[in-house]
Parts: structure tokens; sequence; C-alpha cells
């Protein structure tokens, strides 16, 4: 063989796997500068007057909602969520816990609430300015949602079967995506949620801004947008399905500082 | 009614007809052109001197073309402006920072990109134009669902 | 799920009931026995309707359907042509550098395999229906499912084993 | 009305860095809805303009800005004014941290 070419073959083998390693490293980088330019703060202002503004038919505020720590306790609260209440008898996740709030303090129905739970760039929705505003006020401290009451223990068993239920058109389960170490879908790399180490980051970091679609996103979309992915029937919003897959994925990720919301491609 | 007077008051009403945003000035033509060449035409650097001067920190890869982050700065001495002009886009001008004395040649913020391109920036100093590019490869990111 | 699910879309409240090898691969998280494997994998390879002429299609047309990650999903209109999401797990054109990790690397394939005639029937039948060959496989069942039609599959072939592909590079 | 508006502005070493979010759609020619984009920008320091930017729909949604002032201290007064094409503007001031 000629000494040029093969220098050249030699050149190459090593070259390809240094490339993916670059497209790894580059796309870290892109990710990590657009989280220090991110918007989400605006979605923290904008949640603000909402919670601060009486609606509904009784006119009220949020301002006496009770996340868990007492009514109108913000600080914190959203770190310890999802938790068991008795009010309501079940275990409710941020969103669930707002709609029963917008229910029982507004006076409104779970309709008109839930009507558009999910916004877009041009309109956020009420819920997901709501959820920045209240998870900001949990920076700082640890994640730790309840887990001694028997439906918290009940929500974390079901959340972790849901995890591996295959179904739909696709056989898809959680685990299909987020079932292996290492793997990713295009760029975007998949965290296995069964593993503390992976869980701890994406308890810390919901909800967030999400660059792709300018828009704020929460966990309940997060649920919602993964079963239309695994091409399922749609979800309810606040169900027991998405507040256990929640639960268990919050669980599994306990103890981590929270330092959302954060960024999300 | 005297001449003055109707100067003074034709004036003062083409003044308050005057919407606020035409009080700023923005470089229509340099905005509107079509390509880098007549966008640098446009804000006046039509032929940049390339120099490694300037500084421009994007990542390589941008998993998302709506949102390409950029930190350009100059250490260009008295530099007073600079460009970003986004080679491939269909209005390539992106935007225009001018600096009095107290600022920094220096911003961070973020783009659009409609394809992989170069990304130039020009910086203006002492009434010369400088220009700097890197190429910034858009990709598709996750599920395309 | 019943209580918790609501048809959207074409996406019908059937699709929530597991068949049979999604309960299995579900209960067994996806290491089934080997004999019951083998007795539904061969089940499976019944469900693969082979067409008689040549297995090879259009690449270019396959290389836009493993672009396309679009199809079965509430939010897509039914009747529109569905794509793979071939780039989502696999990488394939060398060129495309966002390719997922989720399945093995295709880049080559044809080049290293050859296009013969049972390699051809081997790459339709695993797109058709990927549970034939390994039960609990994490690919879709793309032919069985209804999401690409016998020509898109073909074309898809092509793209793996067509020695013009950029797969093949 | 104009969506709101955050700002830092923090001492670093030698200078200020002043961070600003604004709440804006940025849409383009392309997105098929009616253009509608921040065109300039305006930072001001104790009342001194410091740097003025002219800006395209390129910039993208929500627009988010770091400058860098050279000095600076503690309690001076920073203000960030945007203007876009439909006439709209907003305005943030806040204090150097």
């Amino acid at each position: 063989m000629n000494r040029a070419l093969a220098r050249i073959l030699l050149s190459l083998a090593f070259c390809a796997p240094a490339a993916a390693q670059d497209v790894k490293k580059e796309i870290e980088r892109y990710r990590q500068m657009v989280s220090e330019g991110s918007p989400a703060e605006l979605f923290e202002l904008e949640g603000e007057a909402l919670w601060k503004k009486p609606q509904g038919p009784r006119q009220a505020s949020l301002e006496k909602c009770d996340l868990g720590l007492g009514p109108g306790v913000l600080k914190g609260a959203y770190a310890a969520l999802p938790r068991y209440f008795k009010d309501a008898d079940r275990v409710m996740d941020l969103e669930t816990r707002l709609l029963h709030c917008m229910t029982t303090l507004q006076g409104r129905s779970r309709e008109e609430a839930t009507q558009r739970v999910f916004g877009n760039a041009d309109r956020p929705s009420e819920m997901e300015s709501l959820s920045a505003y209240v998870a900001a006020q949990s920076r700082g401290m640890k994640m730790a949602p309840g887990e001694s009451h028997p439906k918290e223990k009940a929500a974390y068993e079901l959340g972790r079967a849901l995890y591996f239920q295959r179904a739909g058109s696709w056989d898809f389960a959680c685990t299909s995506c987020h079932g292996e170490e290492g793997k990713r879908i295009r760029l975007q790399e998949l965290p296995v949620l069964l593993k503390p180490e992976n869980a701890r980051s994406v308890a810390a970091s919901w909800p967030a801004y999400r660059i792709s679609t300018s828009g704020f996103v929460t966990m309940q979309w997060r649920m919602n947008n993964c079963y239309q992915q695994m091409r399922m029937p749609e979800p309810a919003f606040g169900s027991d399905t998405t507040v256990a897959l929640i639960h268990f994925i919050t669980v599994t990720g306990k103890g981590e500082t929270y330092q959302g919301p954060g960024n999300k491609r | 009614m005297n001449r003055l007077r109707r100067t003074v008051l034709g004036a003062l009403a083409a003044w308050l007809a005057t919407p606020l945003a035409a009080l700023a000035a923005w470089n229509e033509s340099a905005f509107g052109a079509k390509t880098p060449q007549d966008a640098l035409k446009g804000i006046g650097a039509a032929n940049p001197a390339p120099s490694k001067e300037i500084v421009i920190d994007a990542p390589q890869i941008a998993e998302n073309g709506a949102v390409v982050p950029i930190e350009i700065s100059s250490n260009i001495p008295g530099t007073s402006s600079l460009a970003v002009v986004l080679e491939k886009n269909p209005f390539p001008l992106a935007a225009k920072f001018d600096f009095m004395e107290g600022a920094a040649p220096f911003v961070k913020l973020n783009v659009k990109m409609a394809e992989t391109a170069d990304v130039r920036v020009v910086a203006t100093a002492g009434g010369r134009h400088y220009s700097a590019t890197r190429e910034i490869k858009v990709t598709i990111g996750g599920c395309g669902g | 799920m019943q209580r918790d699910f609501h048809a959207r879309g074409q996406a019908g409240m059937e699709r929530v009931v597991q068949d049979g090898i999604q309960r299995v691969c579900t209960e067994t998280h996806n290491q089934p026995p080997a004999e019951l494997a083998r007795r539904l994998e061969a089940d499976q390879m019944k469900t693969i309707a082979f067409p008689q002429a040549s297995l090879i299609g259009d690449w270019k047309s396959g290389e836009r359907i493993a672009q396309n990650g679009r199809g079965m999903q509430w939010t897509d209109a039914p009747g529109t042509p569905n794509g793979g999401s071939c780039y989502n797990c696999h990488q394939l054109s060398p060129k495309e550098i966002s390719y997922g990790t989720i399945g093995p690397s295709l880049a080559g394939f044809g080049a290293k395999r050859g296009s013969g005639p049972e390699l051809q029937r081997y790459v339709y039948g695993k797109i058709y229906n990927a549970k034939a060959y390994n039960l609990c496989s994490q690919m879709p069942r793309l032919g069985y499912s209804g999401t690409l039609t016998e020509q898109q599959i073909k074309d898809l072939v092509g793209l793996l084993l067509d020695p013009a592909s950029p797969v093949n590079q | 009305m104009a969506g709101p508006m955050k700002m830092r502005a923090t001492l670093a070493g030698g200078y200020t860095e002043v961070r600003v979010l604004m709440t804006h759609p940025m849409t383009t020619a392309q997105s098929g809805q009616p253009l509608h984009f921040i065109q300039n920008i305006t930072v001001k320091l104790n009342g001194k303009a410091l740097i003025e930017a002219e800006v395209s729909q390129a910039v993208s949604r929500n627009p988010v800005f770091s400058f860098r002032l050279k000095g600076g201290a503690k309690g001076d007064k920073i203000e960030v004014t945007w203007l876009d094409n439909k006439g709209e503007s907003n305005k943030i001031e806040t204090a150097v941290a």
C-alpha cells in the first residue's frame, strides 16, 4: 500500500470516533450557552401576577392555596411535591394541586380550568406560568416528595409499573427510550429515570423553558407529550397515571437541590 | 396665516403624526438586503478586513436553528460598533450594536438561523471595518414529531 | 388506564389494550422465556406479507421516510403518509449528524453485507415486523401496525441495500 | 400591551454585566404571521445612552441580551428600552447590584 494512503486511512480511523465526541461536546456547549440566556424568568413574572389575580365565580386569587405547607406558603412547596393531600384524599403534583385550588378557592369548574392547560409560544397557559412562579420559590431547596403515606407508596409503585408498560401502535413503554444508559433520539440524550443519578437532575430542573417551541413546559405536559409520541391515546390532565409517573420520577430523583425552572431542548 | 406660523404648525403636525418607531433610526436598506454583500454595503462596511481580534464564541453545532446563542466581542482598540451577519438567512443582517464611551464592545444574544452557515461579525473602529466568521451547523433535535 | 386515557384524533382507546406480545414483554421486563419467545416470534413471522417482485425500492424516497418522524400520533392527520422515524434511533447515511443510538448503526449496511435476495427478505421482514426476529425488540412493527405501506418499506430496503444509497457510501 | 421584561445588572471585575430579558414574539416574514419584531434597543447608564442597537427579526423570540459597561458602581441606574416595528415599546430600570 502506498504510504500516503495508509496515513490517510490511519487518520480516518482516529477521526471518526473523535468527531462523534466533538458533536456531543458541542451540543453540550450549545445547551449550556442557551441556558445562560433563558427567558424562563419571564414566565415567573406572569405566574406571579396570575397567582394574585382574583378569578372565577368567587373572584378569589390563589394566594390562600395550600400547596402542602399551609395556605399561601410558597417557599419550598414545590420541593415537597408530589405529596398526599388529605382534603382531596389523593396524591397530587403541582399542577393537579393548582387545579384543585382553582376549583375550590375560585369556584371554577374543572372543565373551564383545564380547557387550555398547555399553551404555546404566543400565549403560555395559566397553568404553565403559575408552575414557573411556584417552582421558582423552591430554588435552592432539596427535592423531598412525600413518601410515607400509603397512597404515596401506591403512587410510586403504580408509576414504576407504568414505566415498563408496553402498549400502543408502536409497542412503546417509557423504557423503550429511557431504558438503557447512553442512548439518544437524534442528538437528544435520554435519561434512564429508574436510576437516581439520572432522575436527580430531571427532578431538579422541571418545569422548564423549551427552546424548540419557545414555550414554557410542565411535567404534566412532558407526560402528555411522551404518550403522544408513544402513539398512545391521550392521558387526562392530572390523572392518577400522570401523577404516579411524575411521583415515581421525583422520588427516584429526590435529594437534589432544586435549580429550576430550567431549560429543555 | 403668515408663512412662518404655517411652517411651524406644519412641522408640529408632522412631528405629532410620526409614529414613535420612525424617531429611532432603523437602517431599512441594510436590514432589507438579501445578500451578505448588500447587507455590508448597507451598513457602510462593504469590504471589511479579516481580523483575529474579533471573538465569536458560539457552539459549532446548534440543536435548534430558532435559538442559536452567540457571544461576540472585539479586542480592536476603539471599536465603536459590532454587526452580526447570518450569511444564509433570507435577510442576512441580524443586528448592529453601537457602543458609546463607557460601553464594552461585547454582546451576547440568541439568533435564528435558517440552515448551517457562517456567522460574520463586523467590527468598526476608527472608521475602519474588520470582520471574522465562524461556521455554525444547524441540526434536527428530538423525535421530529 | 381505561379511566385515565381518552381517544384523541386517530389514537383510539384500543391502543391502551395490550396485545399478547406487549403483555409478555411488560411482565418479563423484555426478557421472555426462550421457548415462549420462539413460539410467539413464529406467530409474528406469519403476519409478514412478503411481496413477490424485487424488494429494493427507491432509496431517495427511503431517505425521506427515514428522516420523517411523524405519523400515528393523535396530532397527525390520518391519511397523510407516515414517516419511519428511522434516524430517531439509527445512524444511516453518514452525512446526517443528527441520529439516534437506541438501535444499532446501519451506516454501510449494504456495503458490508451485499444486497442479495435473502438479505432483502430479512430487511423487509425486520422493518415490517421486528418482533418476528426478536420478540421484545424496541423497534415498532412498522408494516404490521399499518404505519408504513409495502412501497415505503421497499424504499427503506433500497436505502439500506442499494449500492448507490448514501448509507453505503 | 407589551409583555414583562426582566433585568439584572451586576458588578463583575472591572465592568457591569447587564442581562435583560424581553417578552416579544419576534415573528419573521417567513412564519406567515404578521411581521412583528423589536427594531431598536437602548441601554442607558444614569440617563446617558451607552449602547444603541438596531436588530432584525433574526433575533430569537423572547430576546435575551447581555451587555458590558465599563466601570459602574453599586446603585447606578441602568435603563433598557425597546421599540418594535409596530411602534410598541417597553422599558425597565434597575440599580446595579
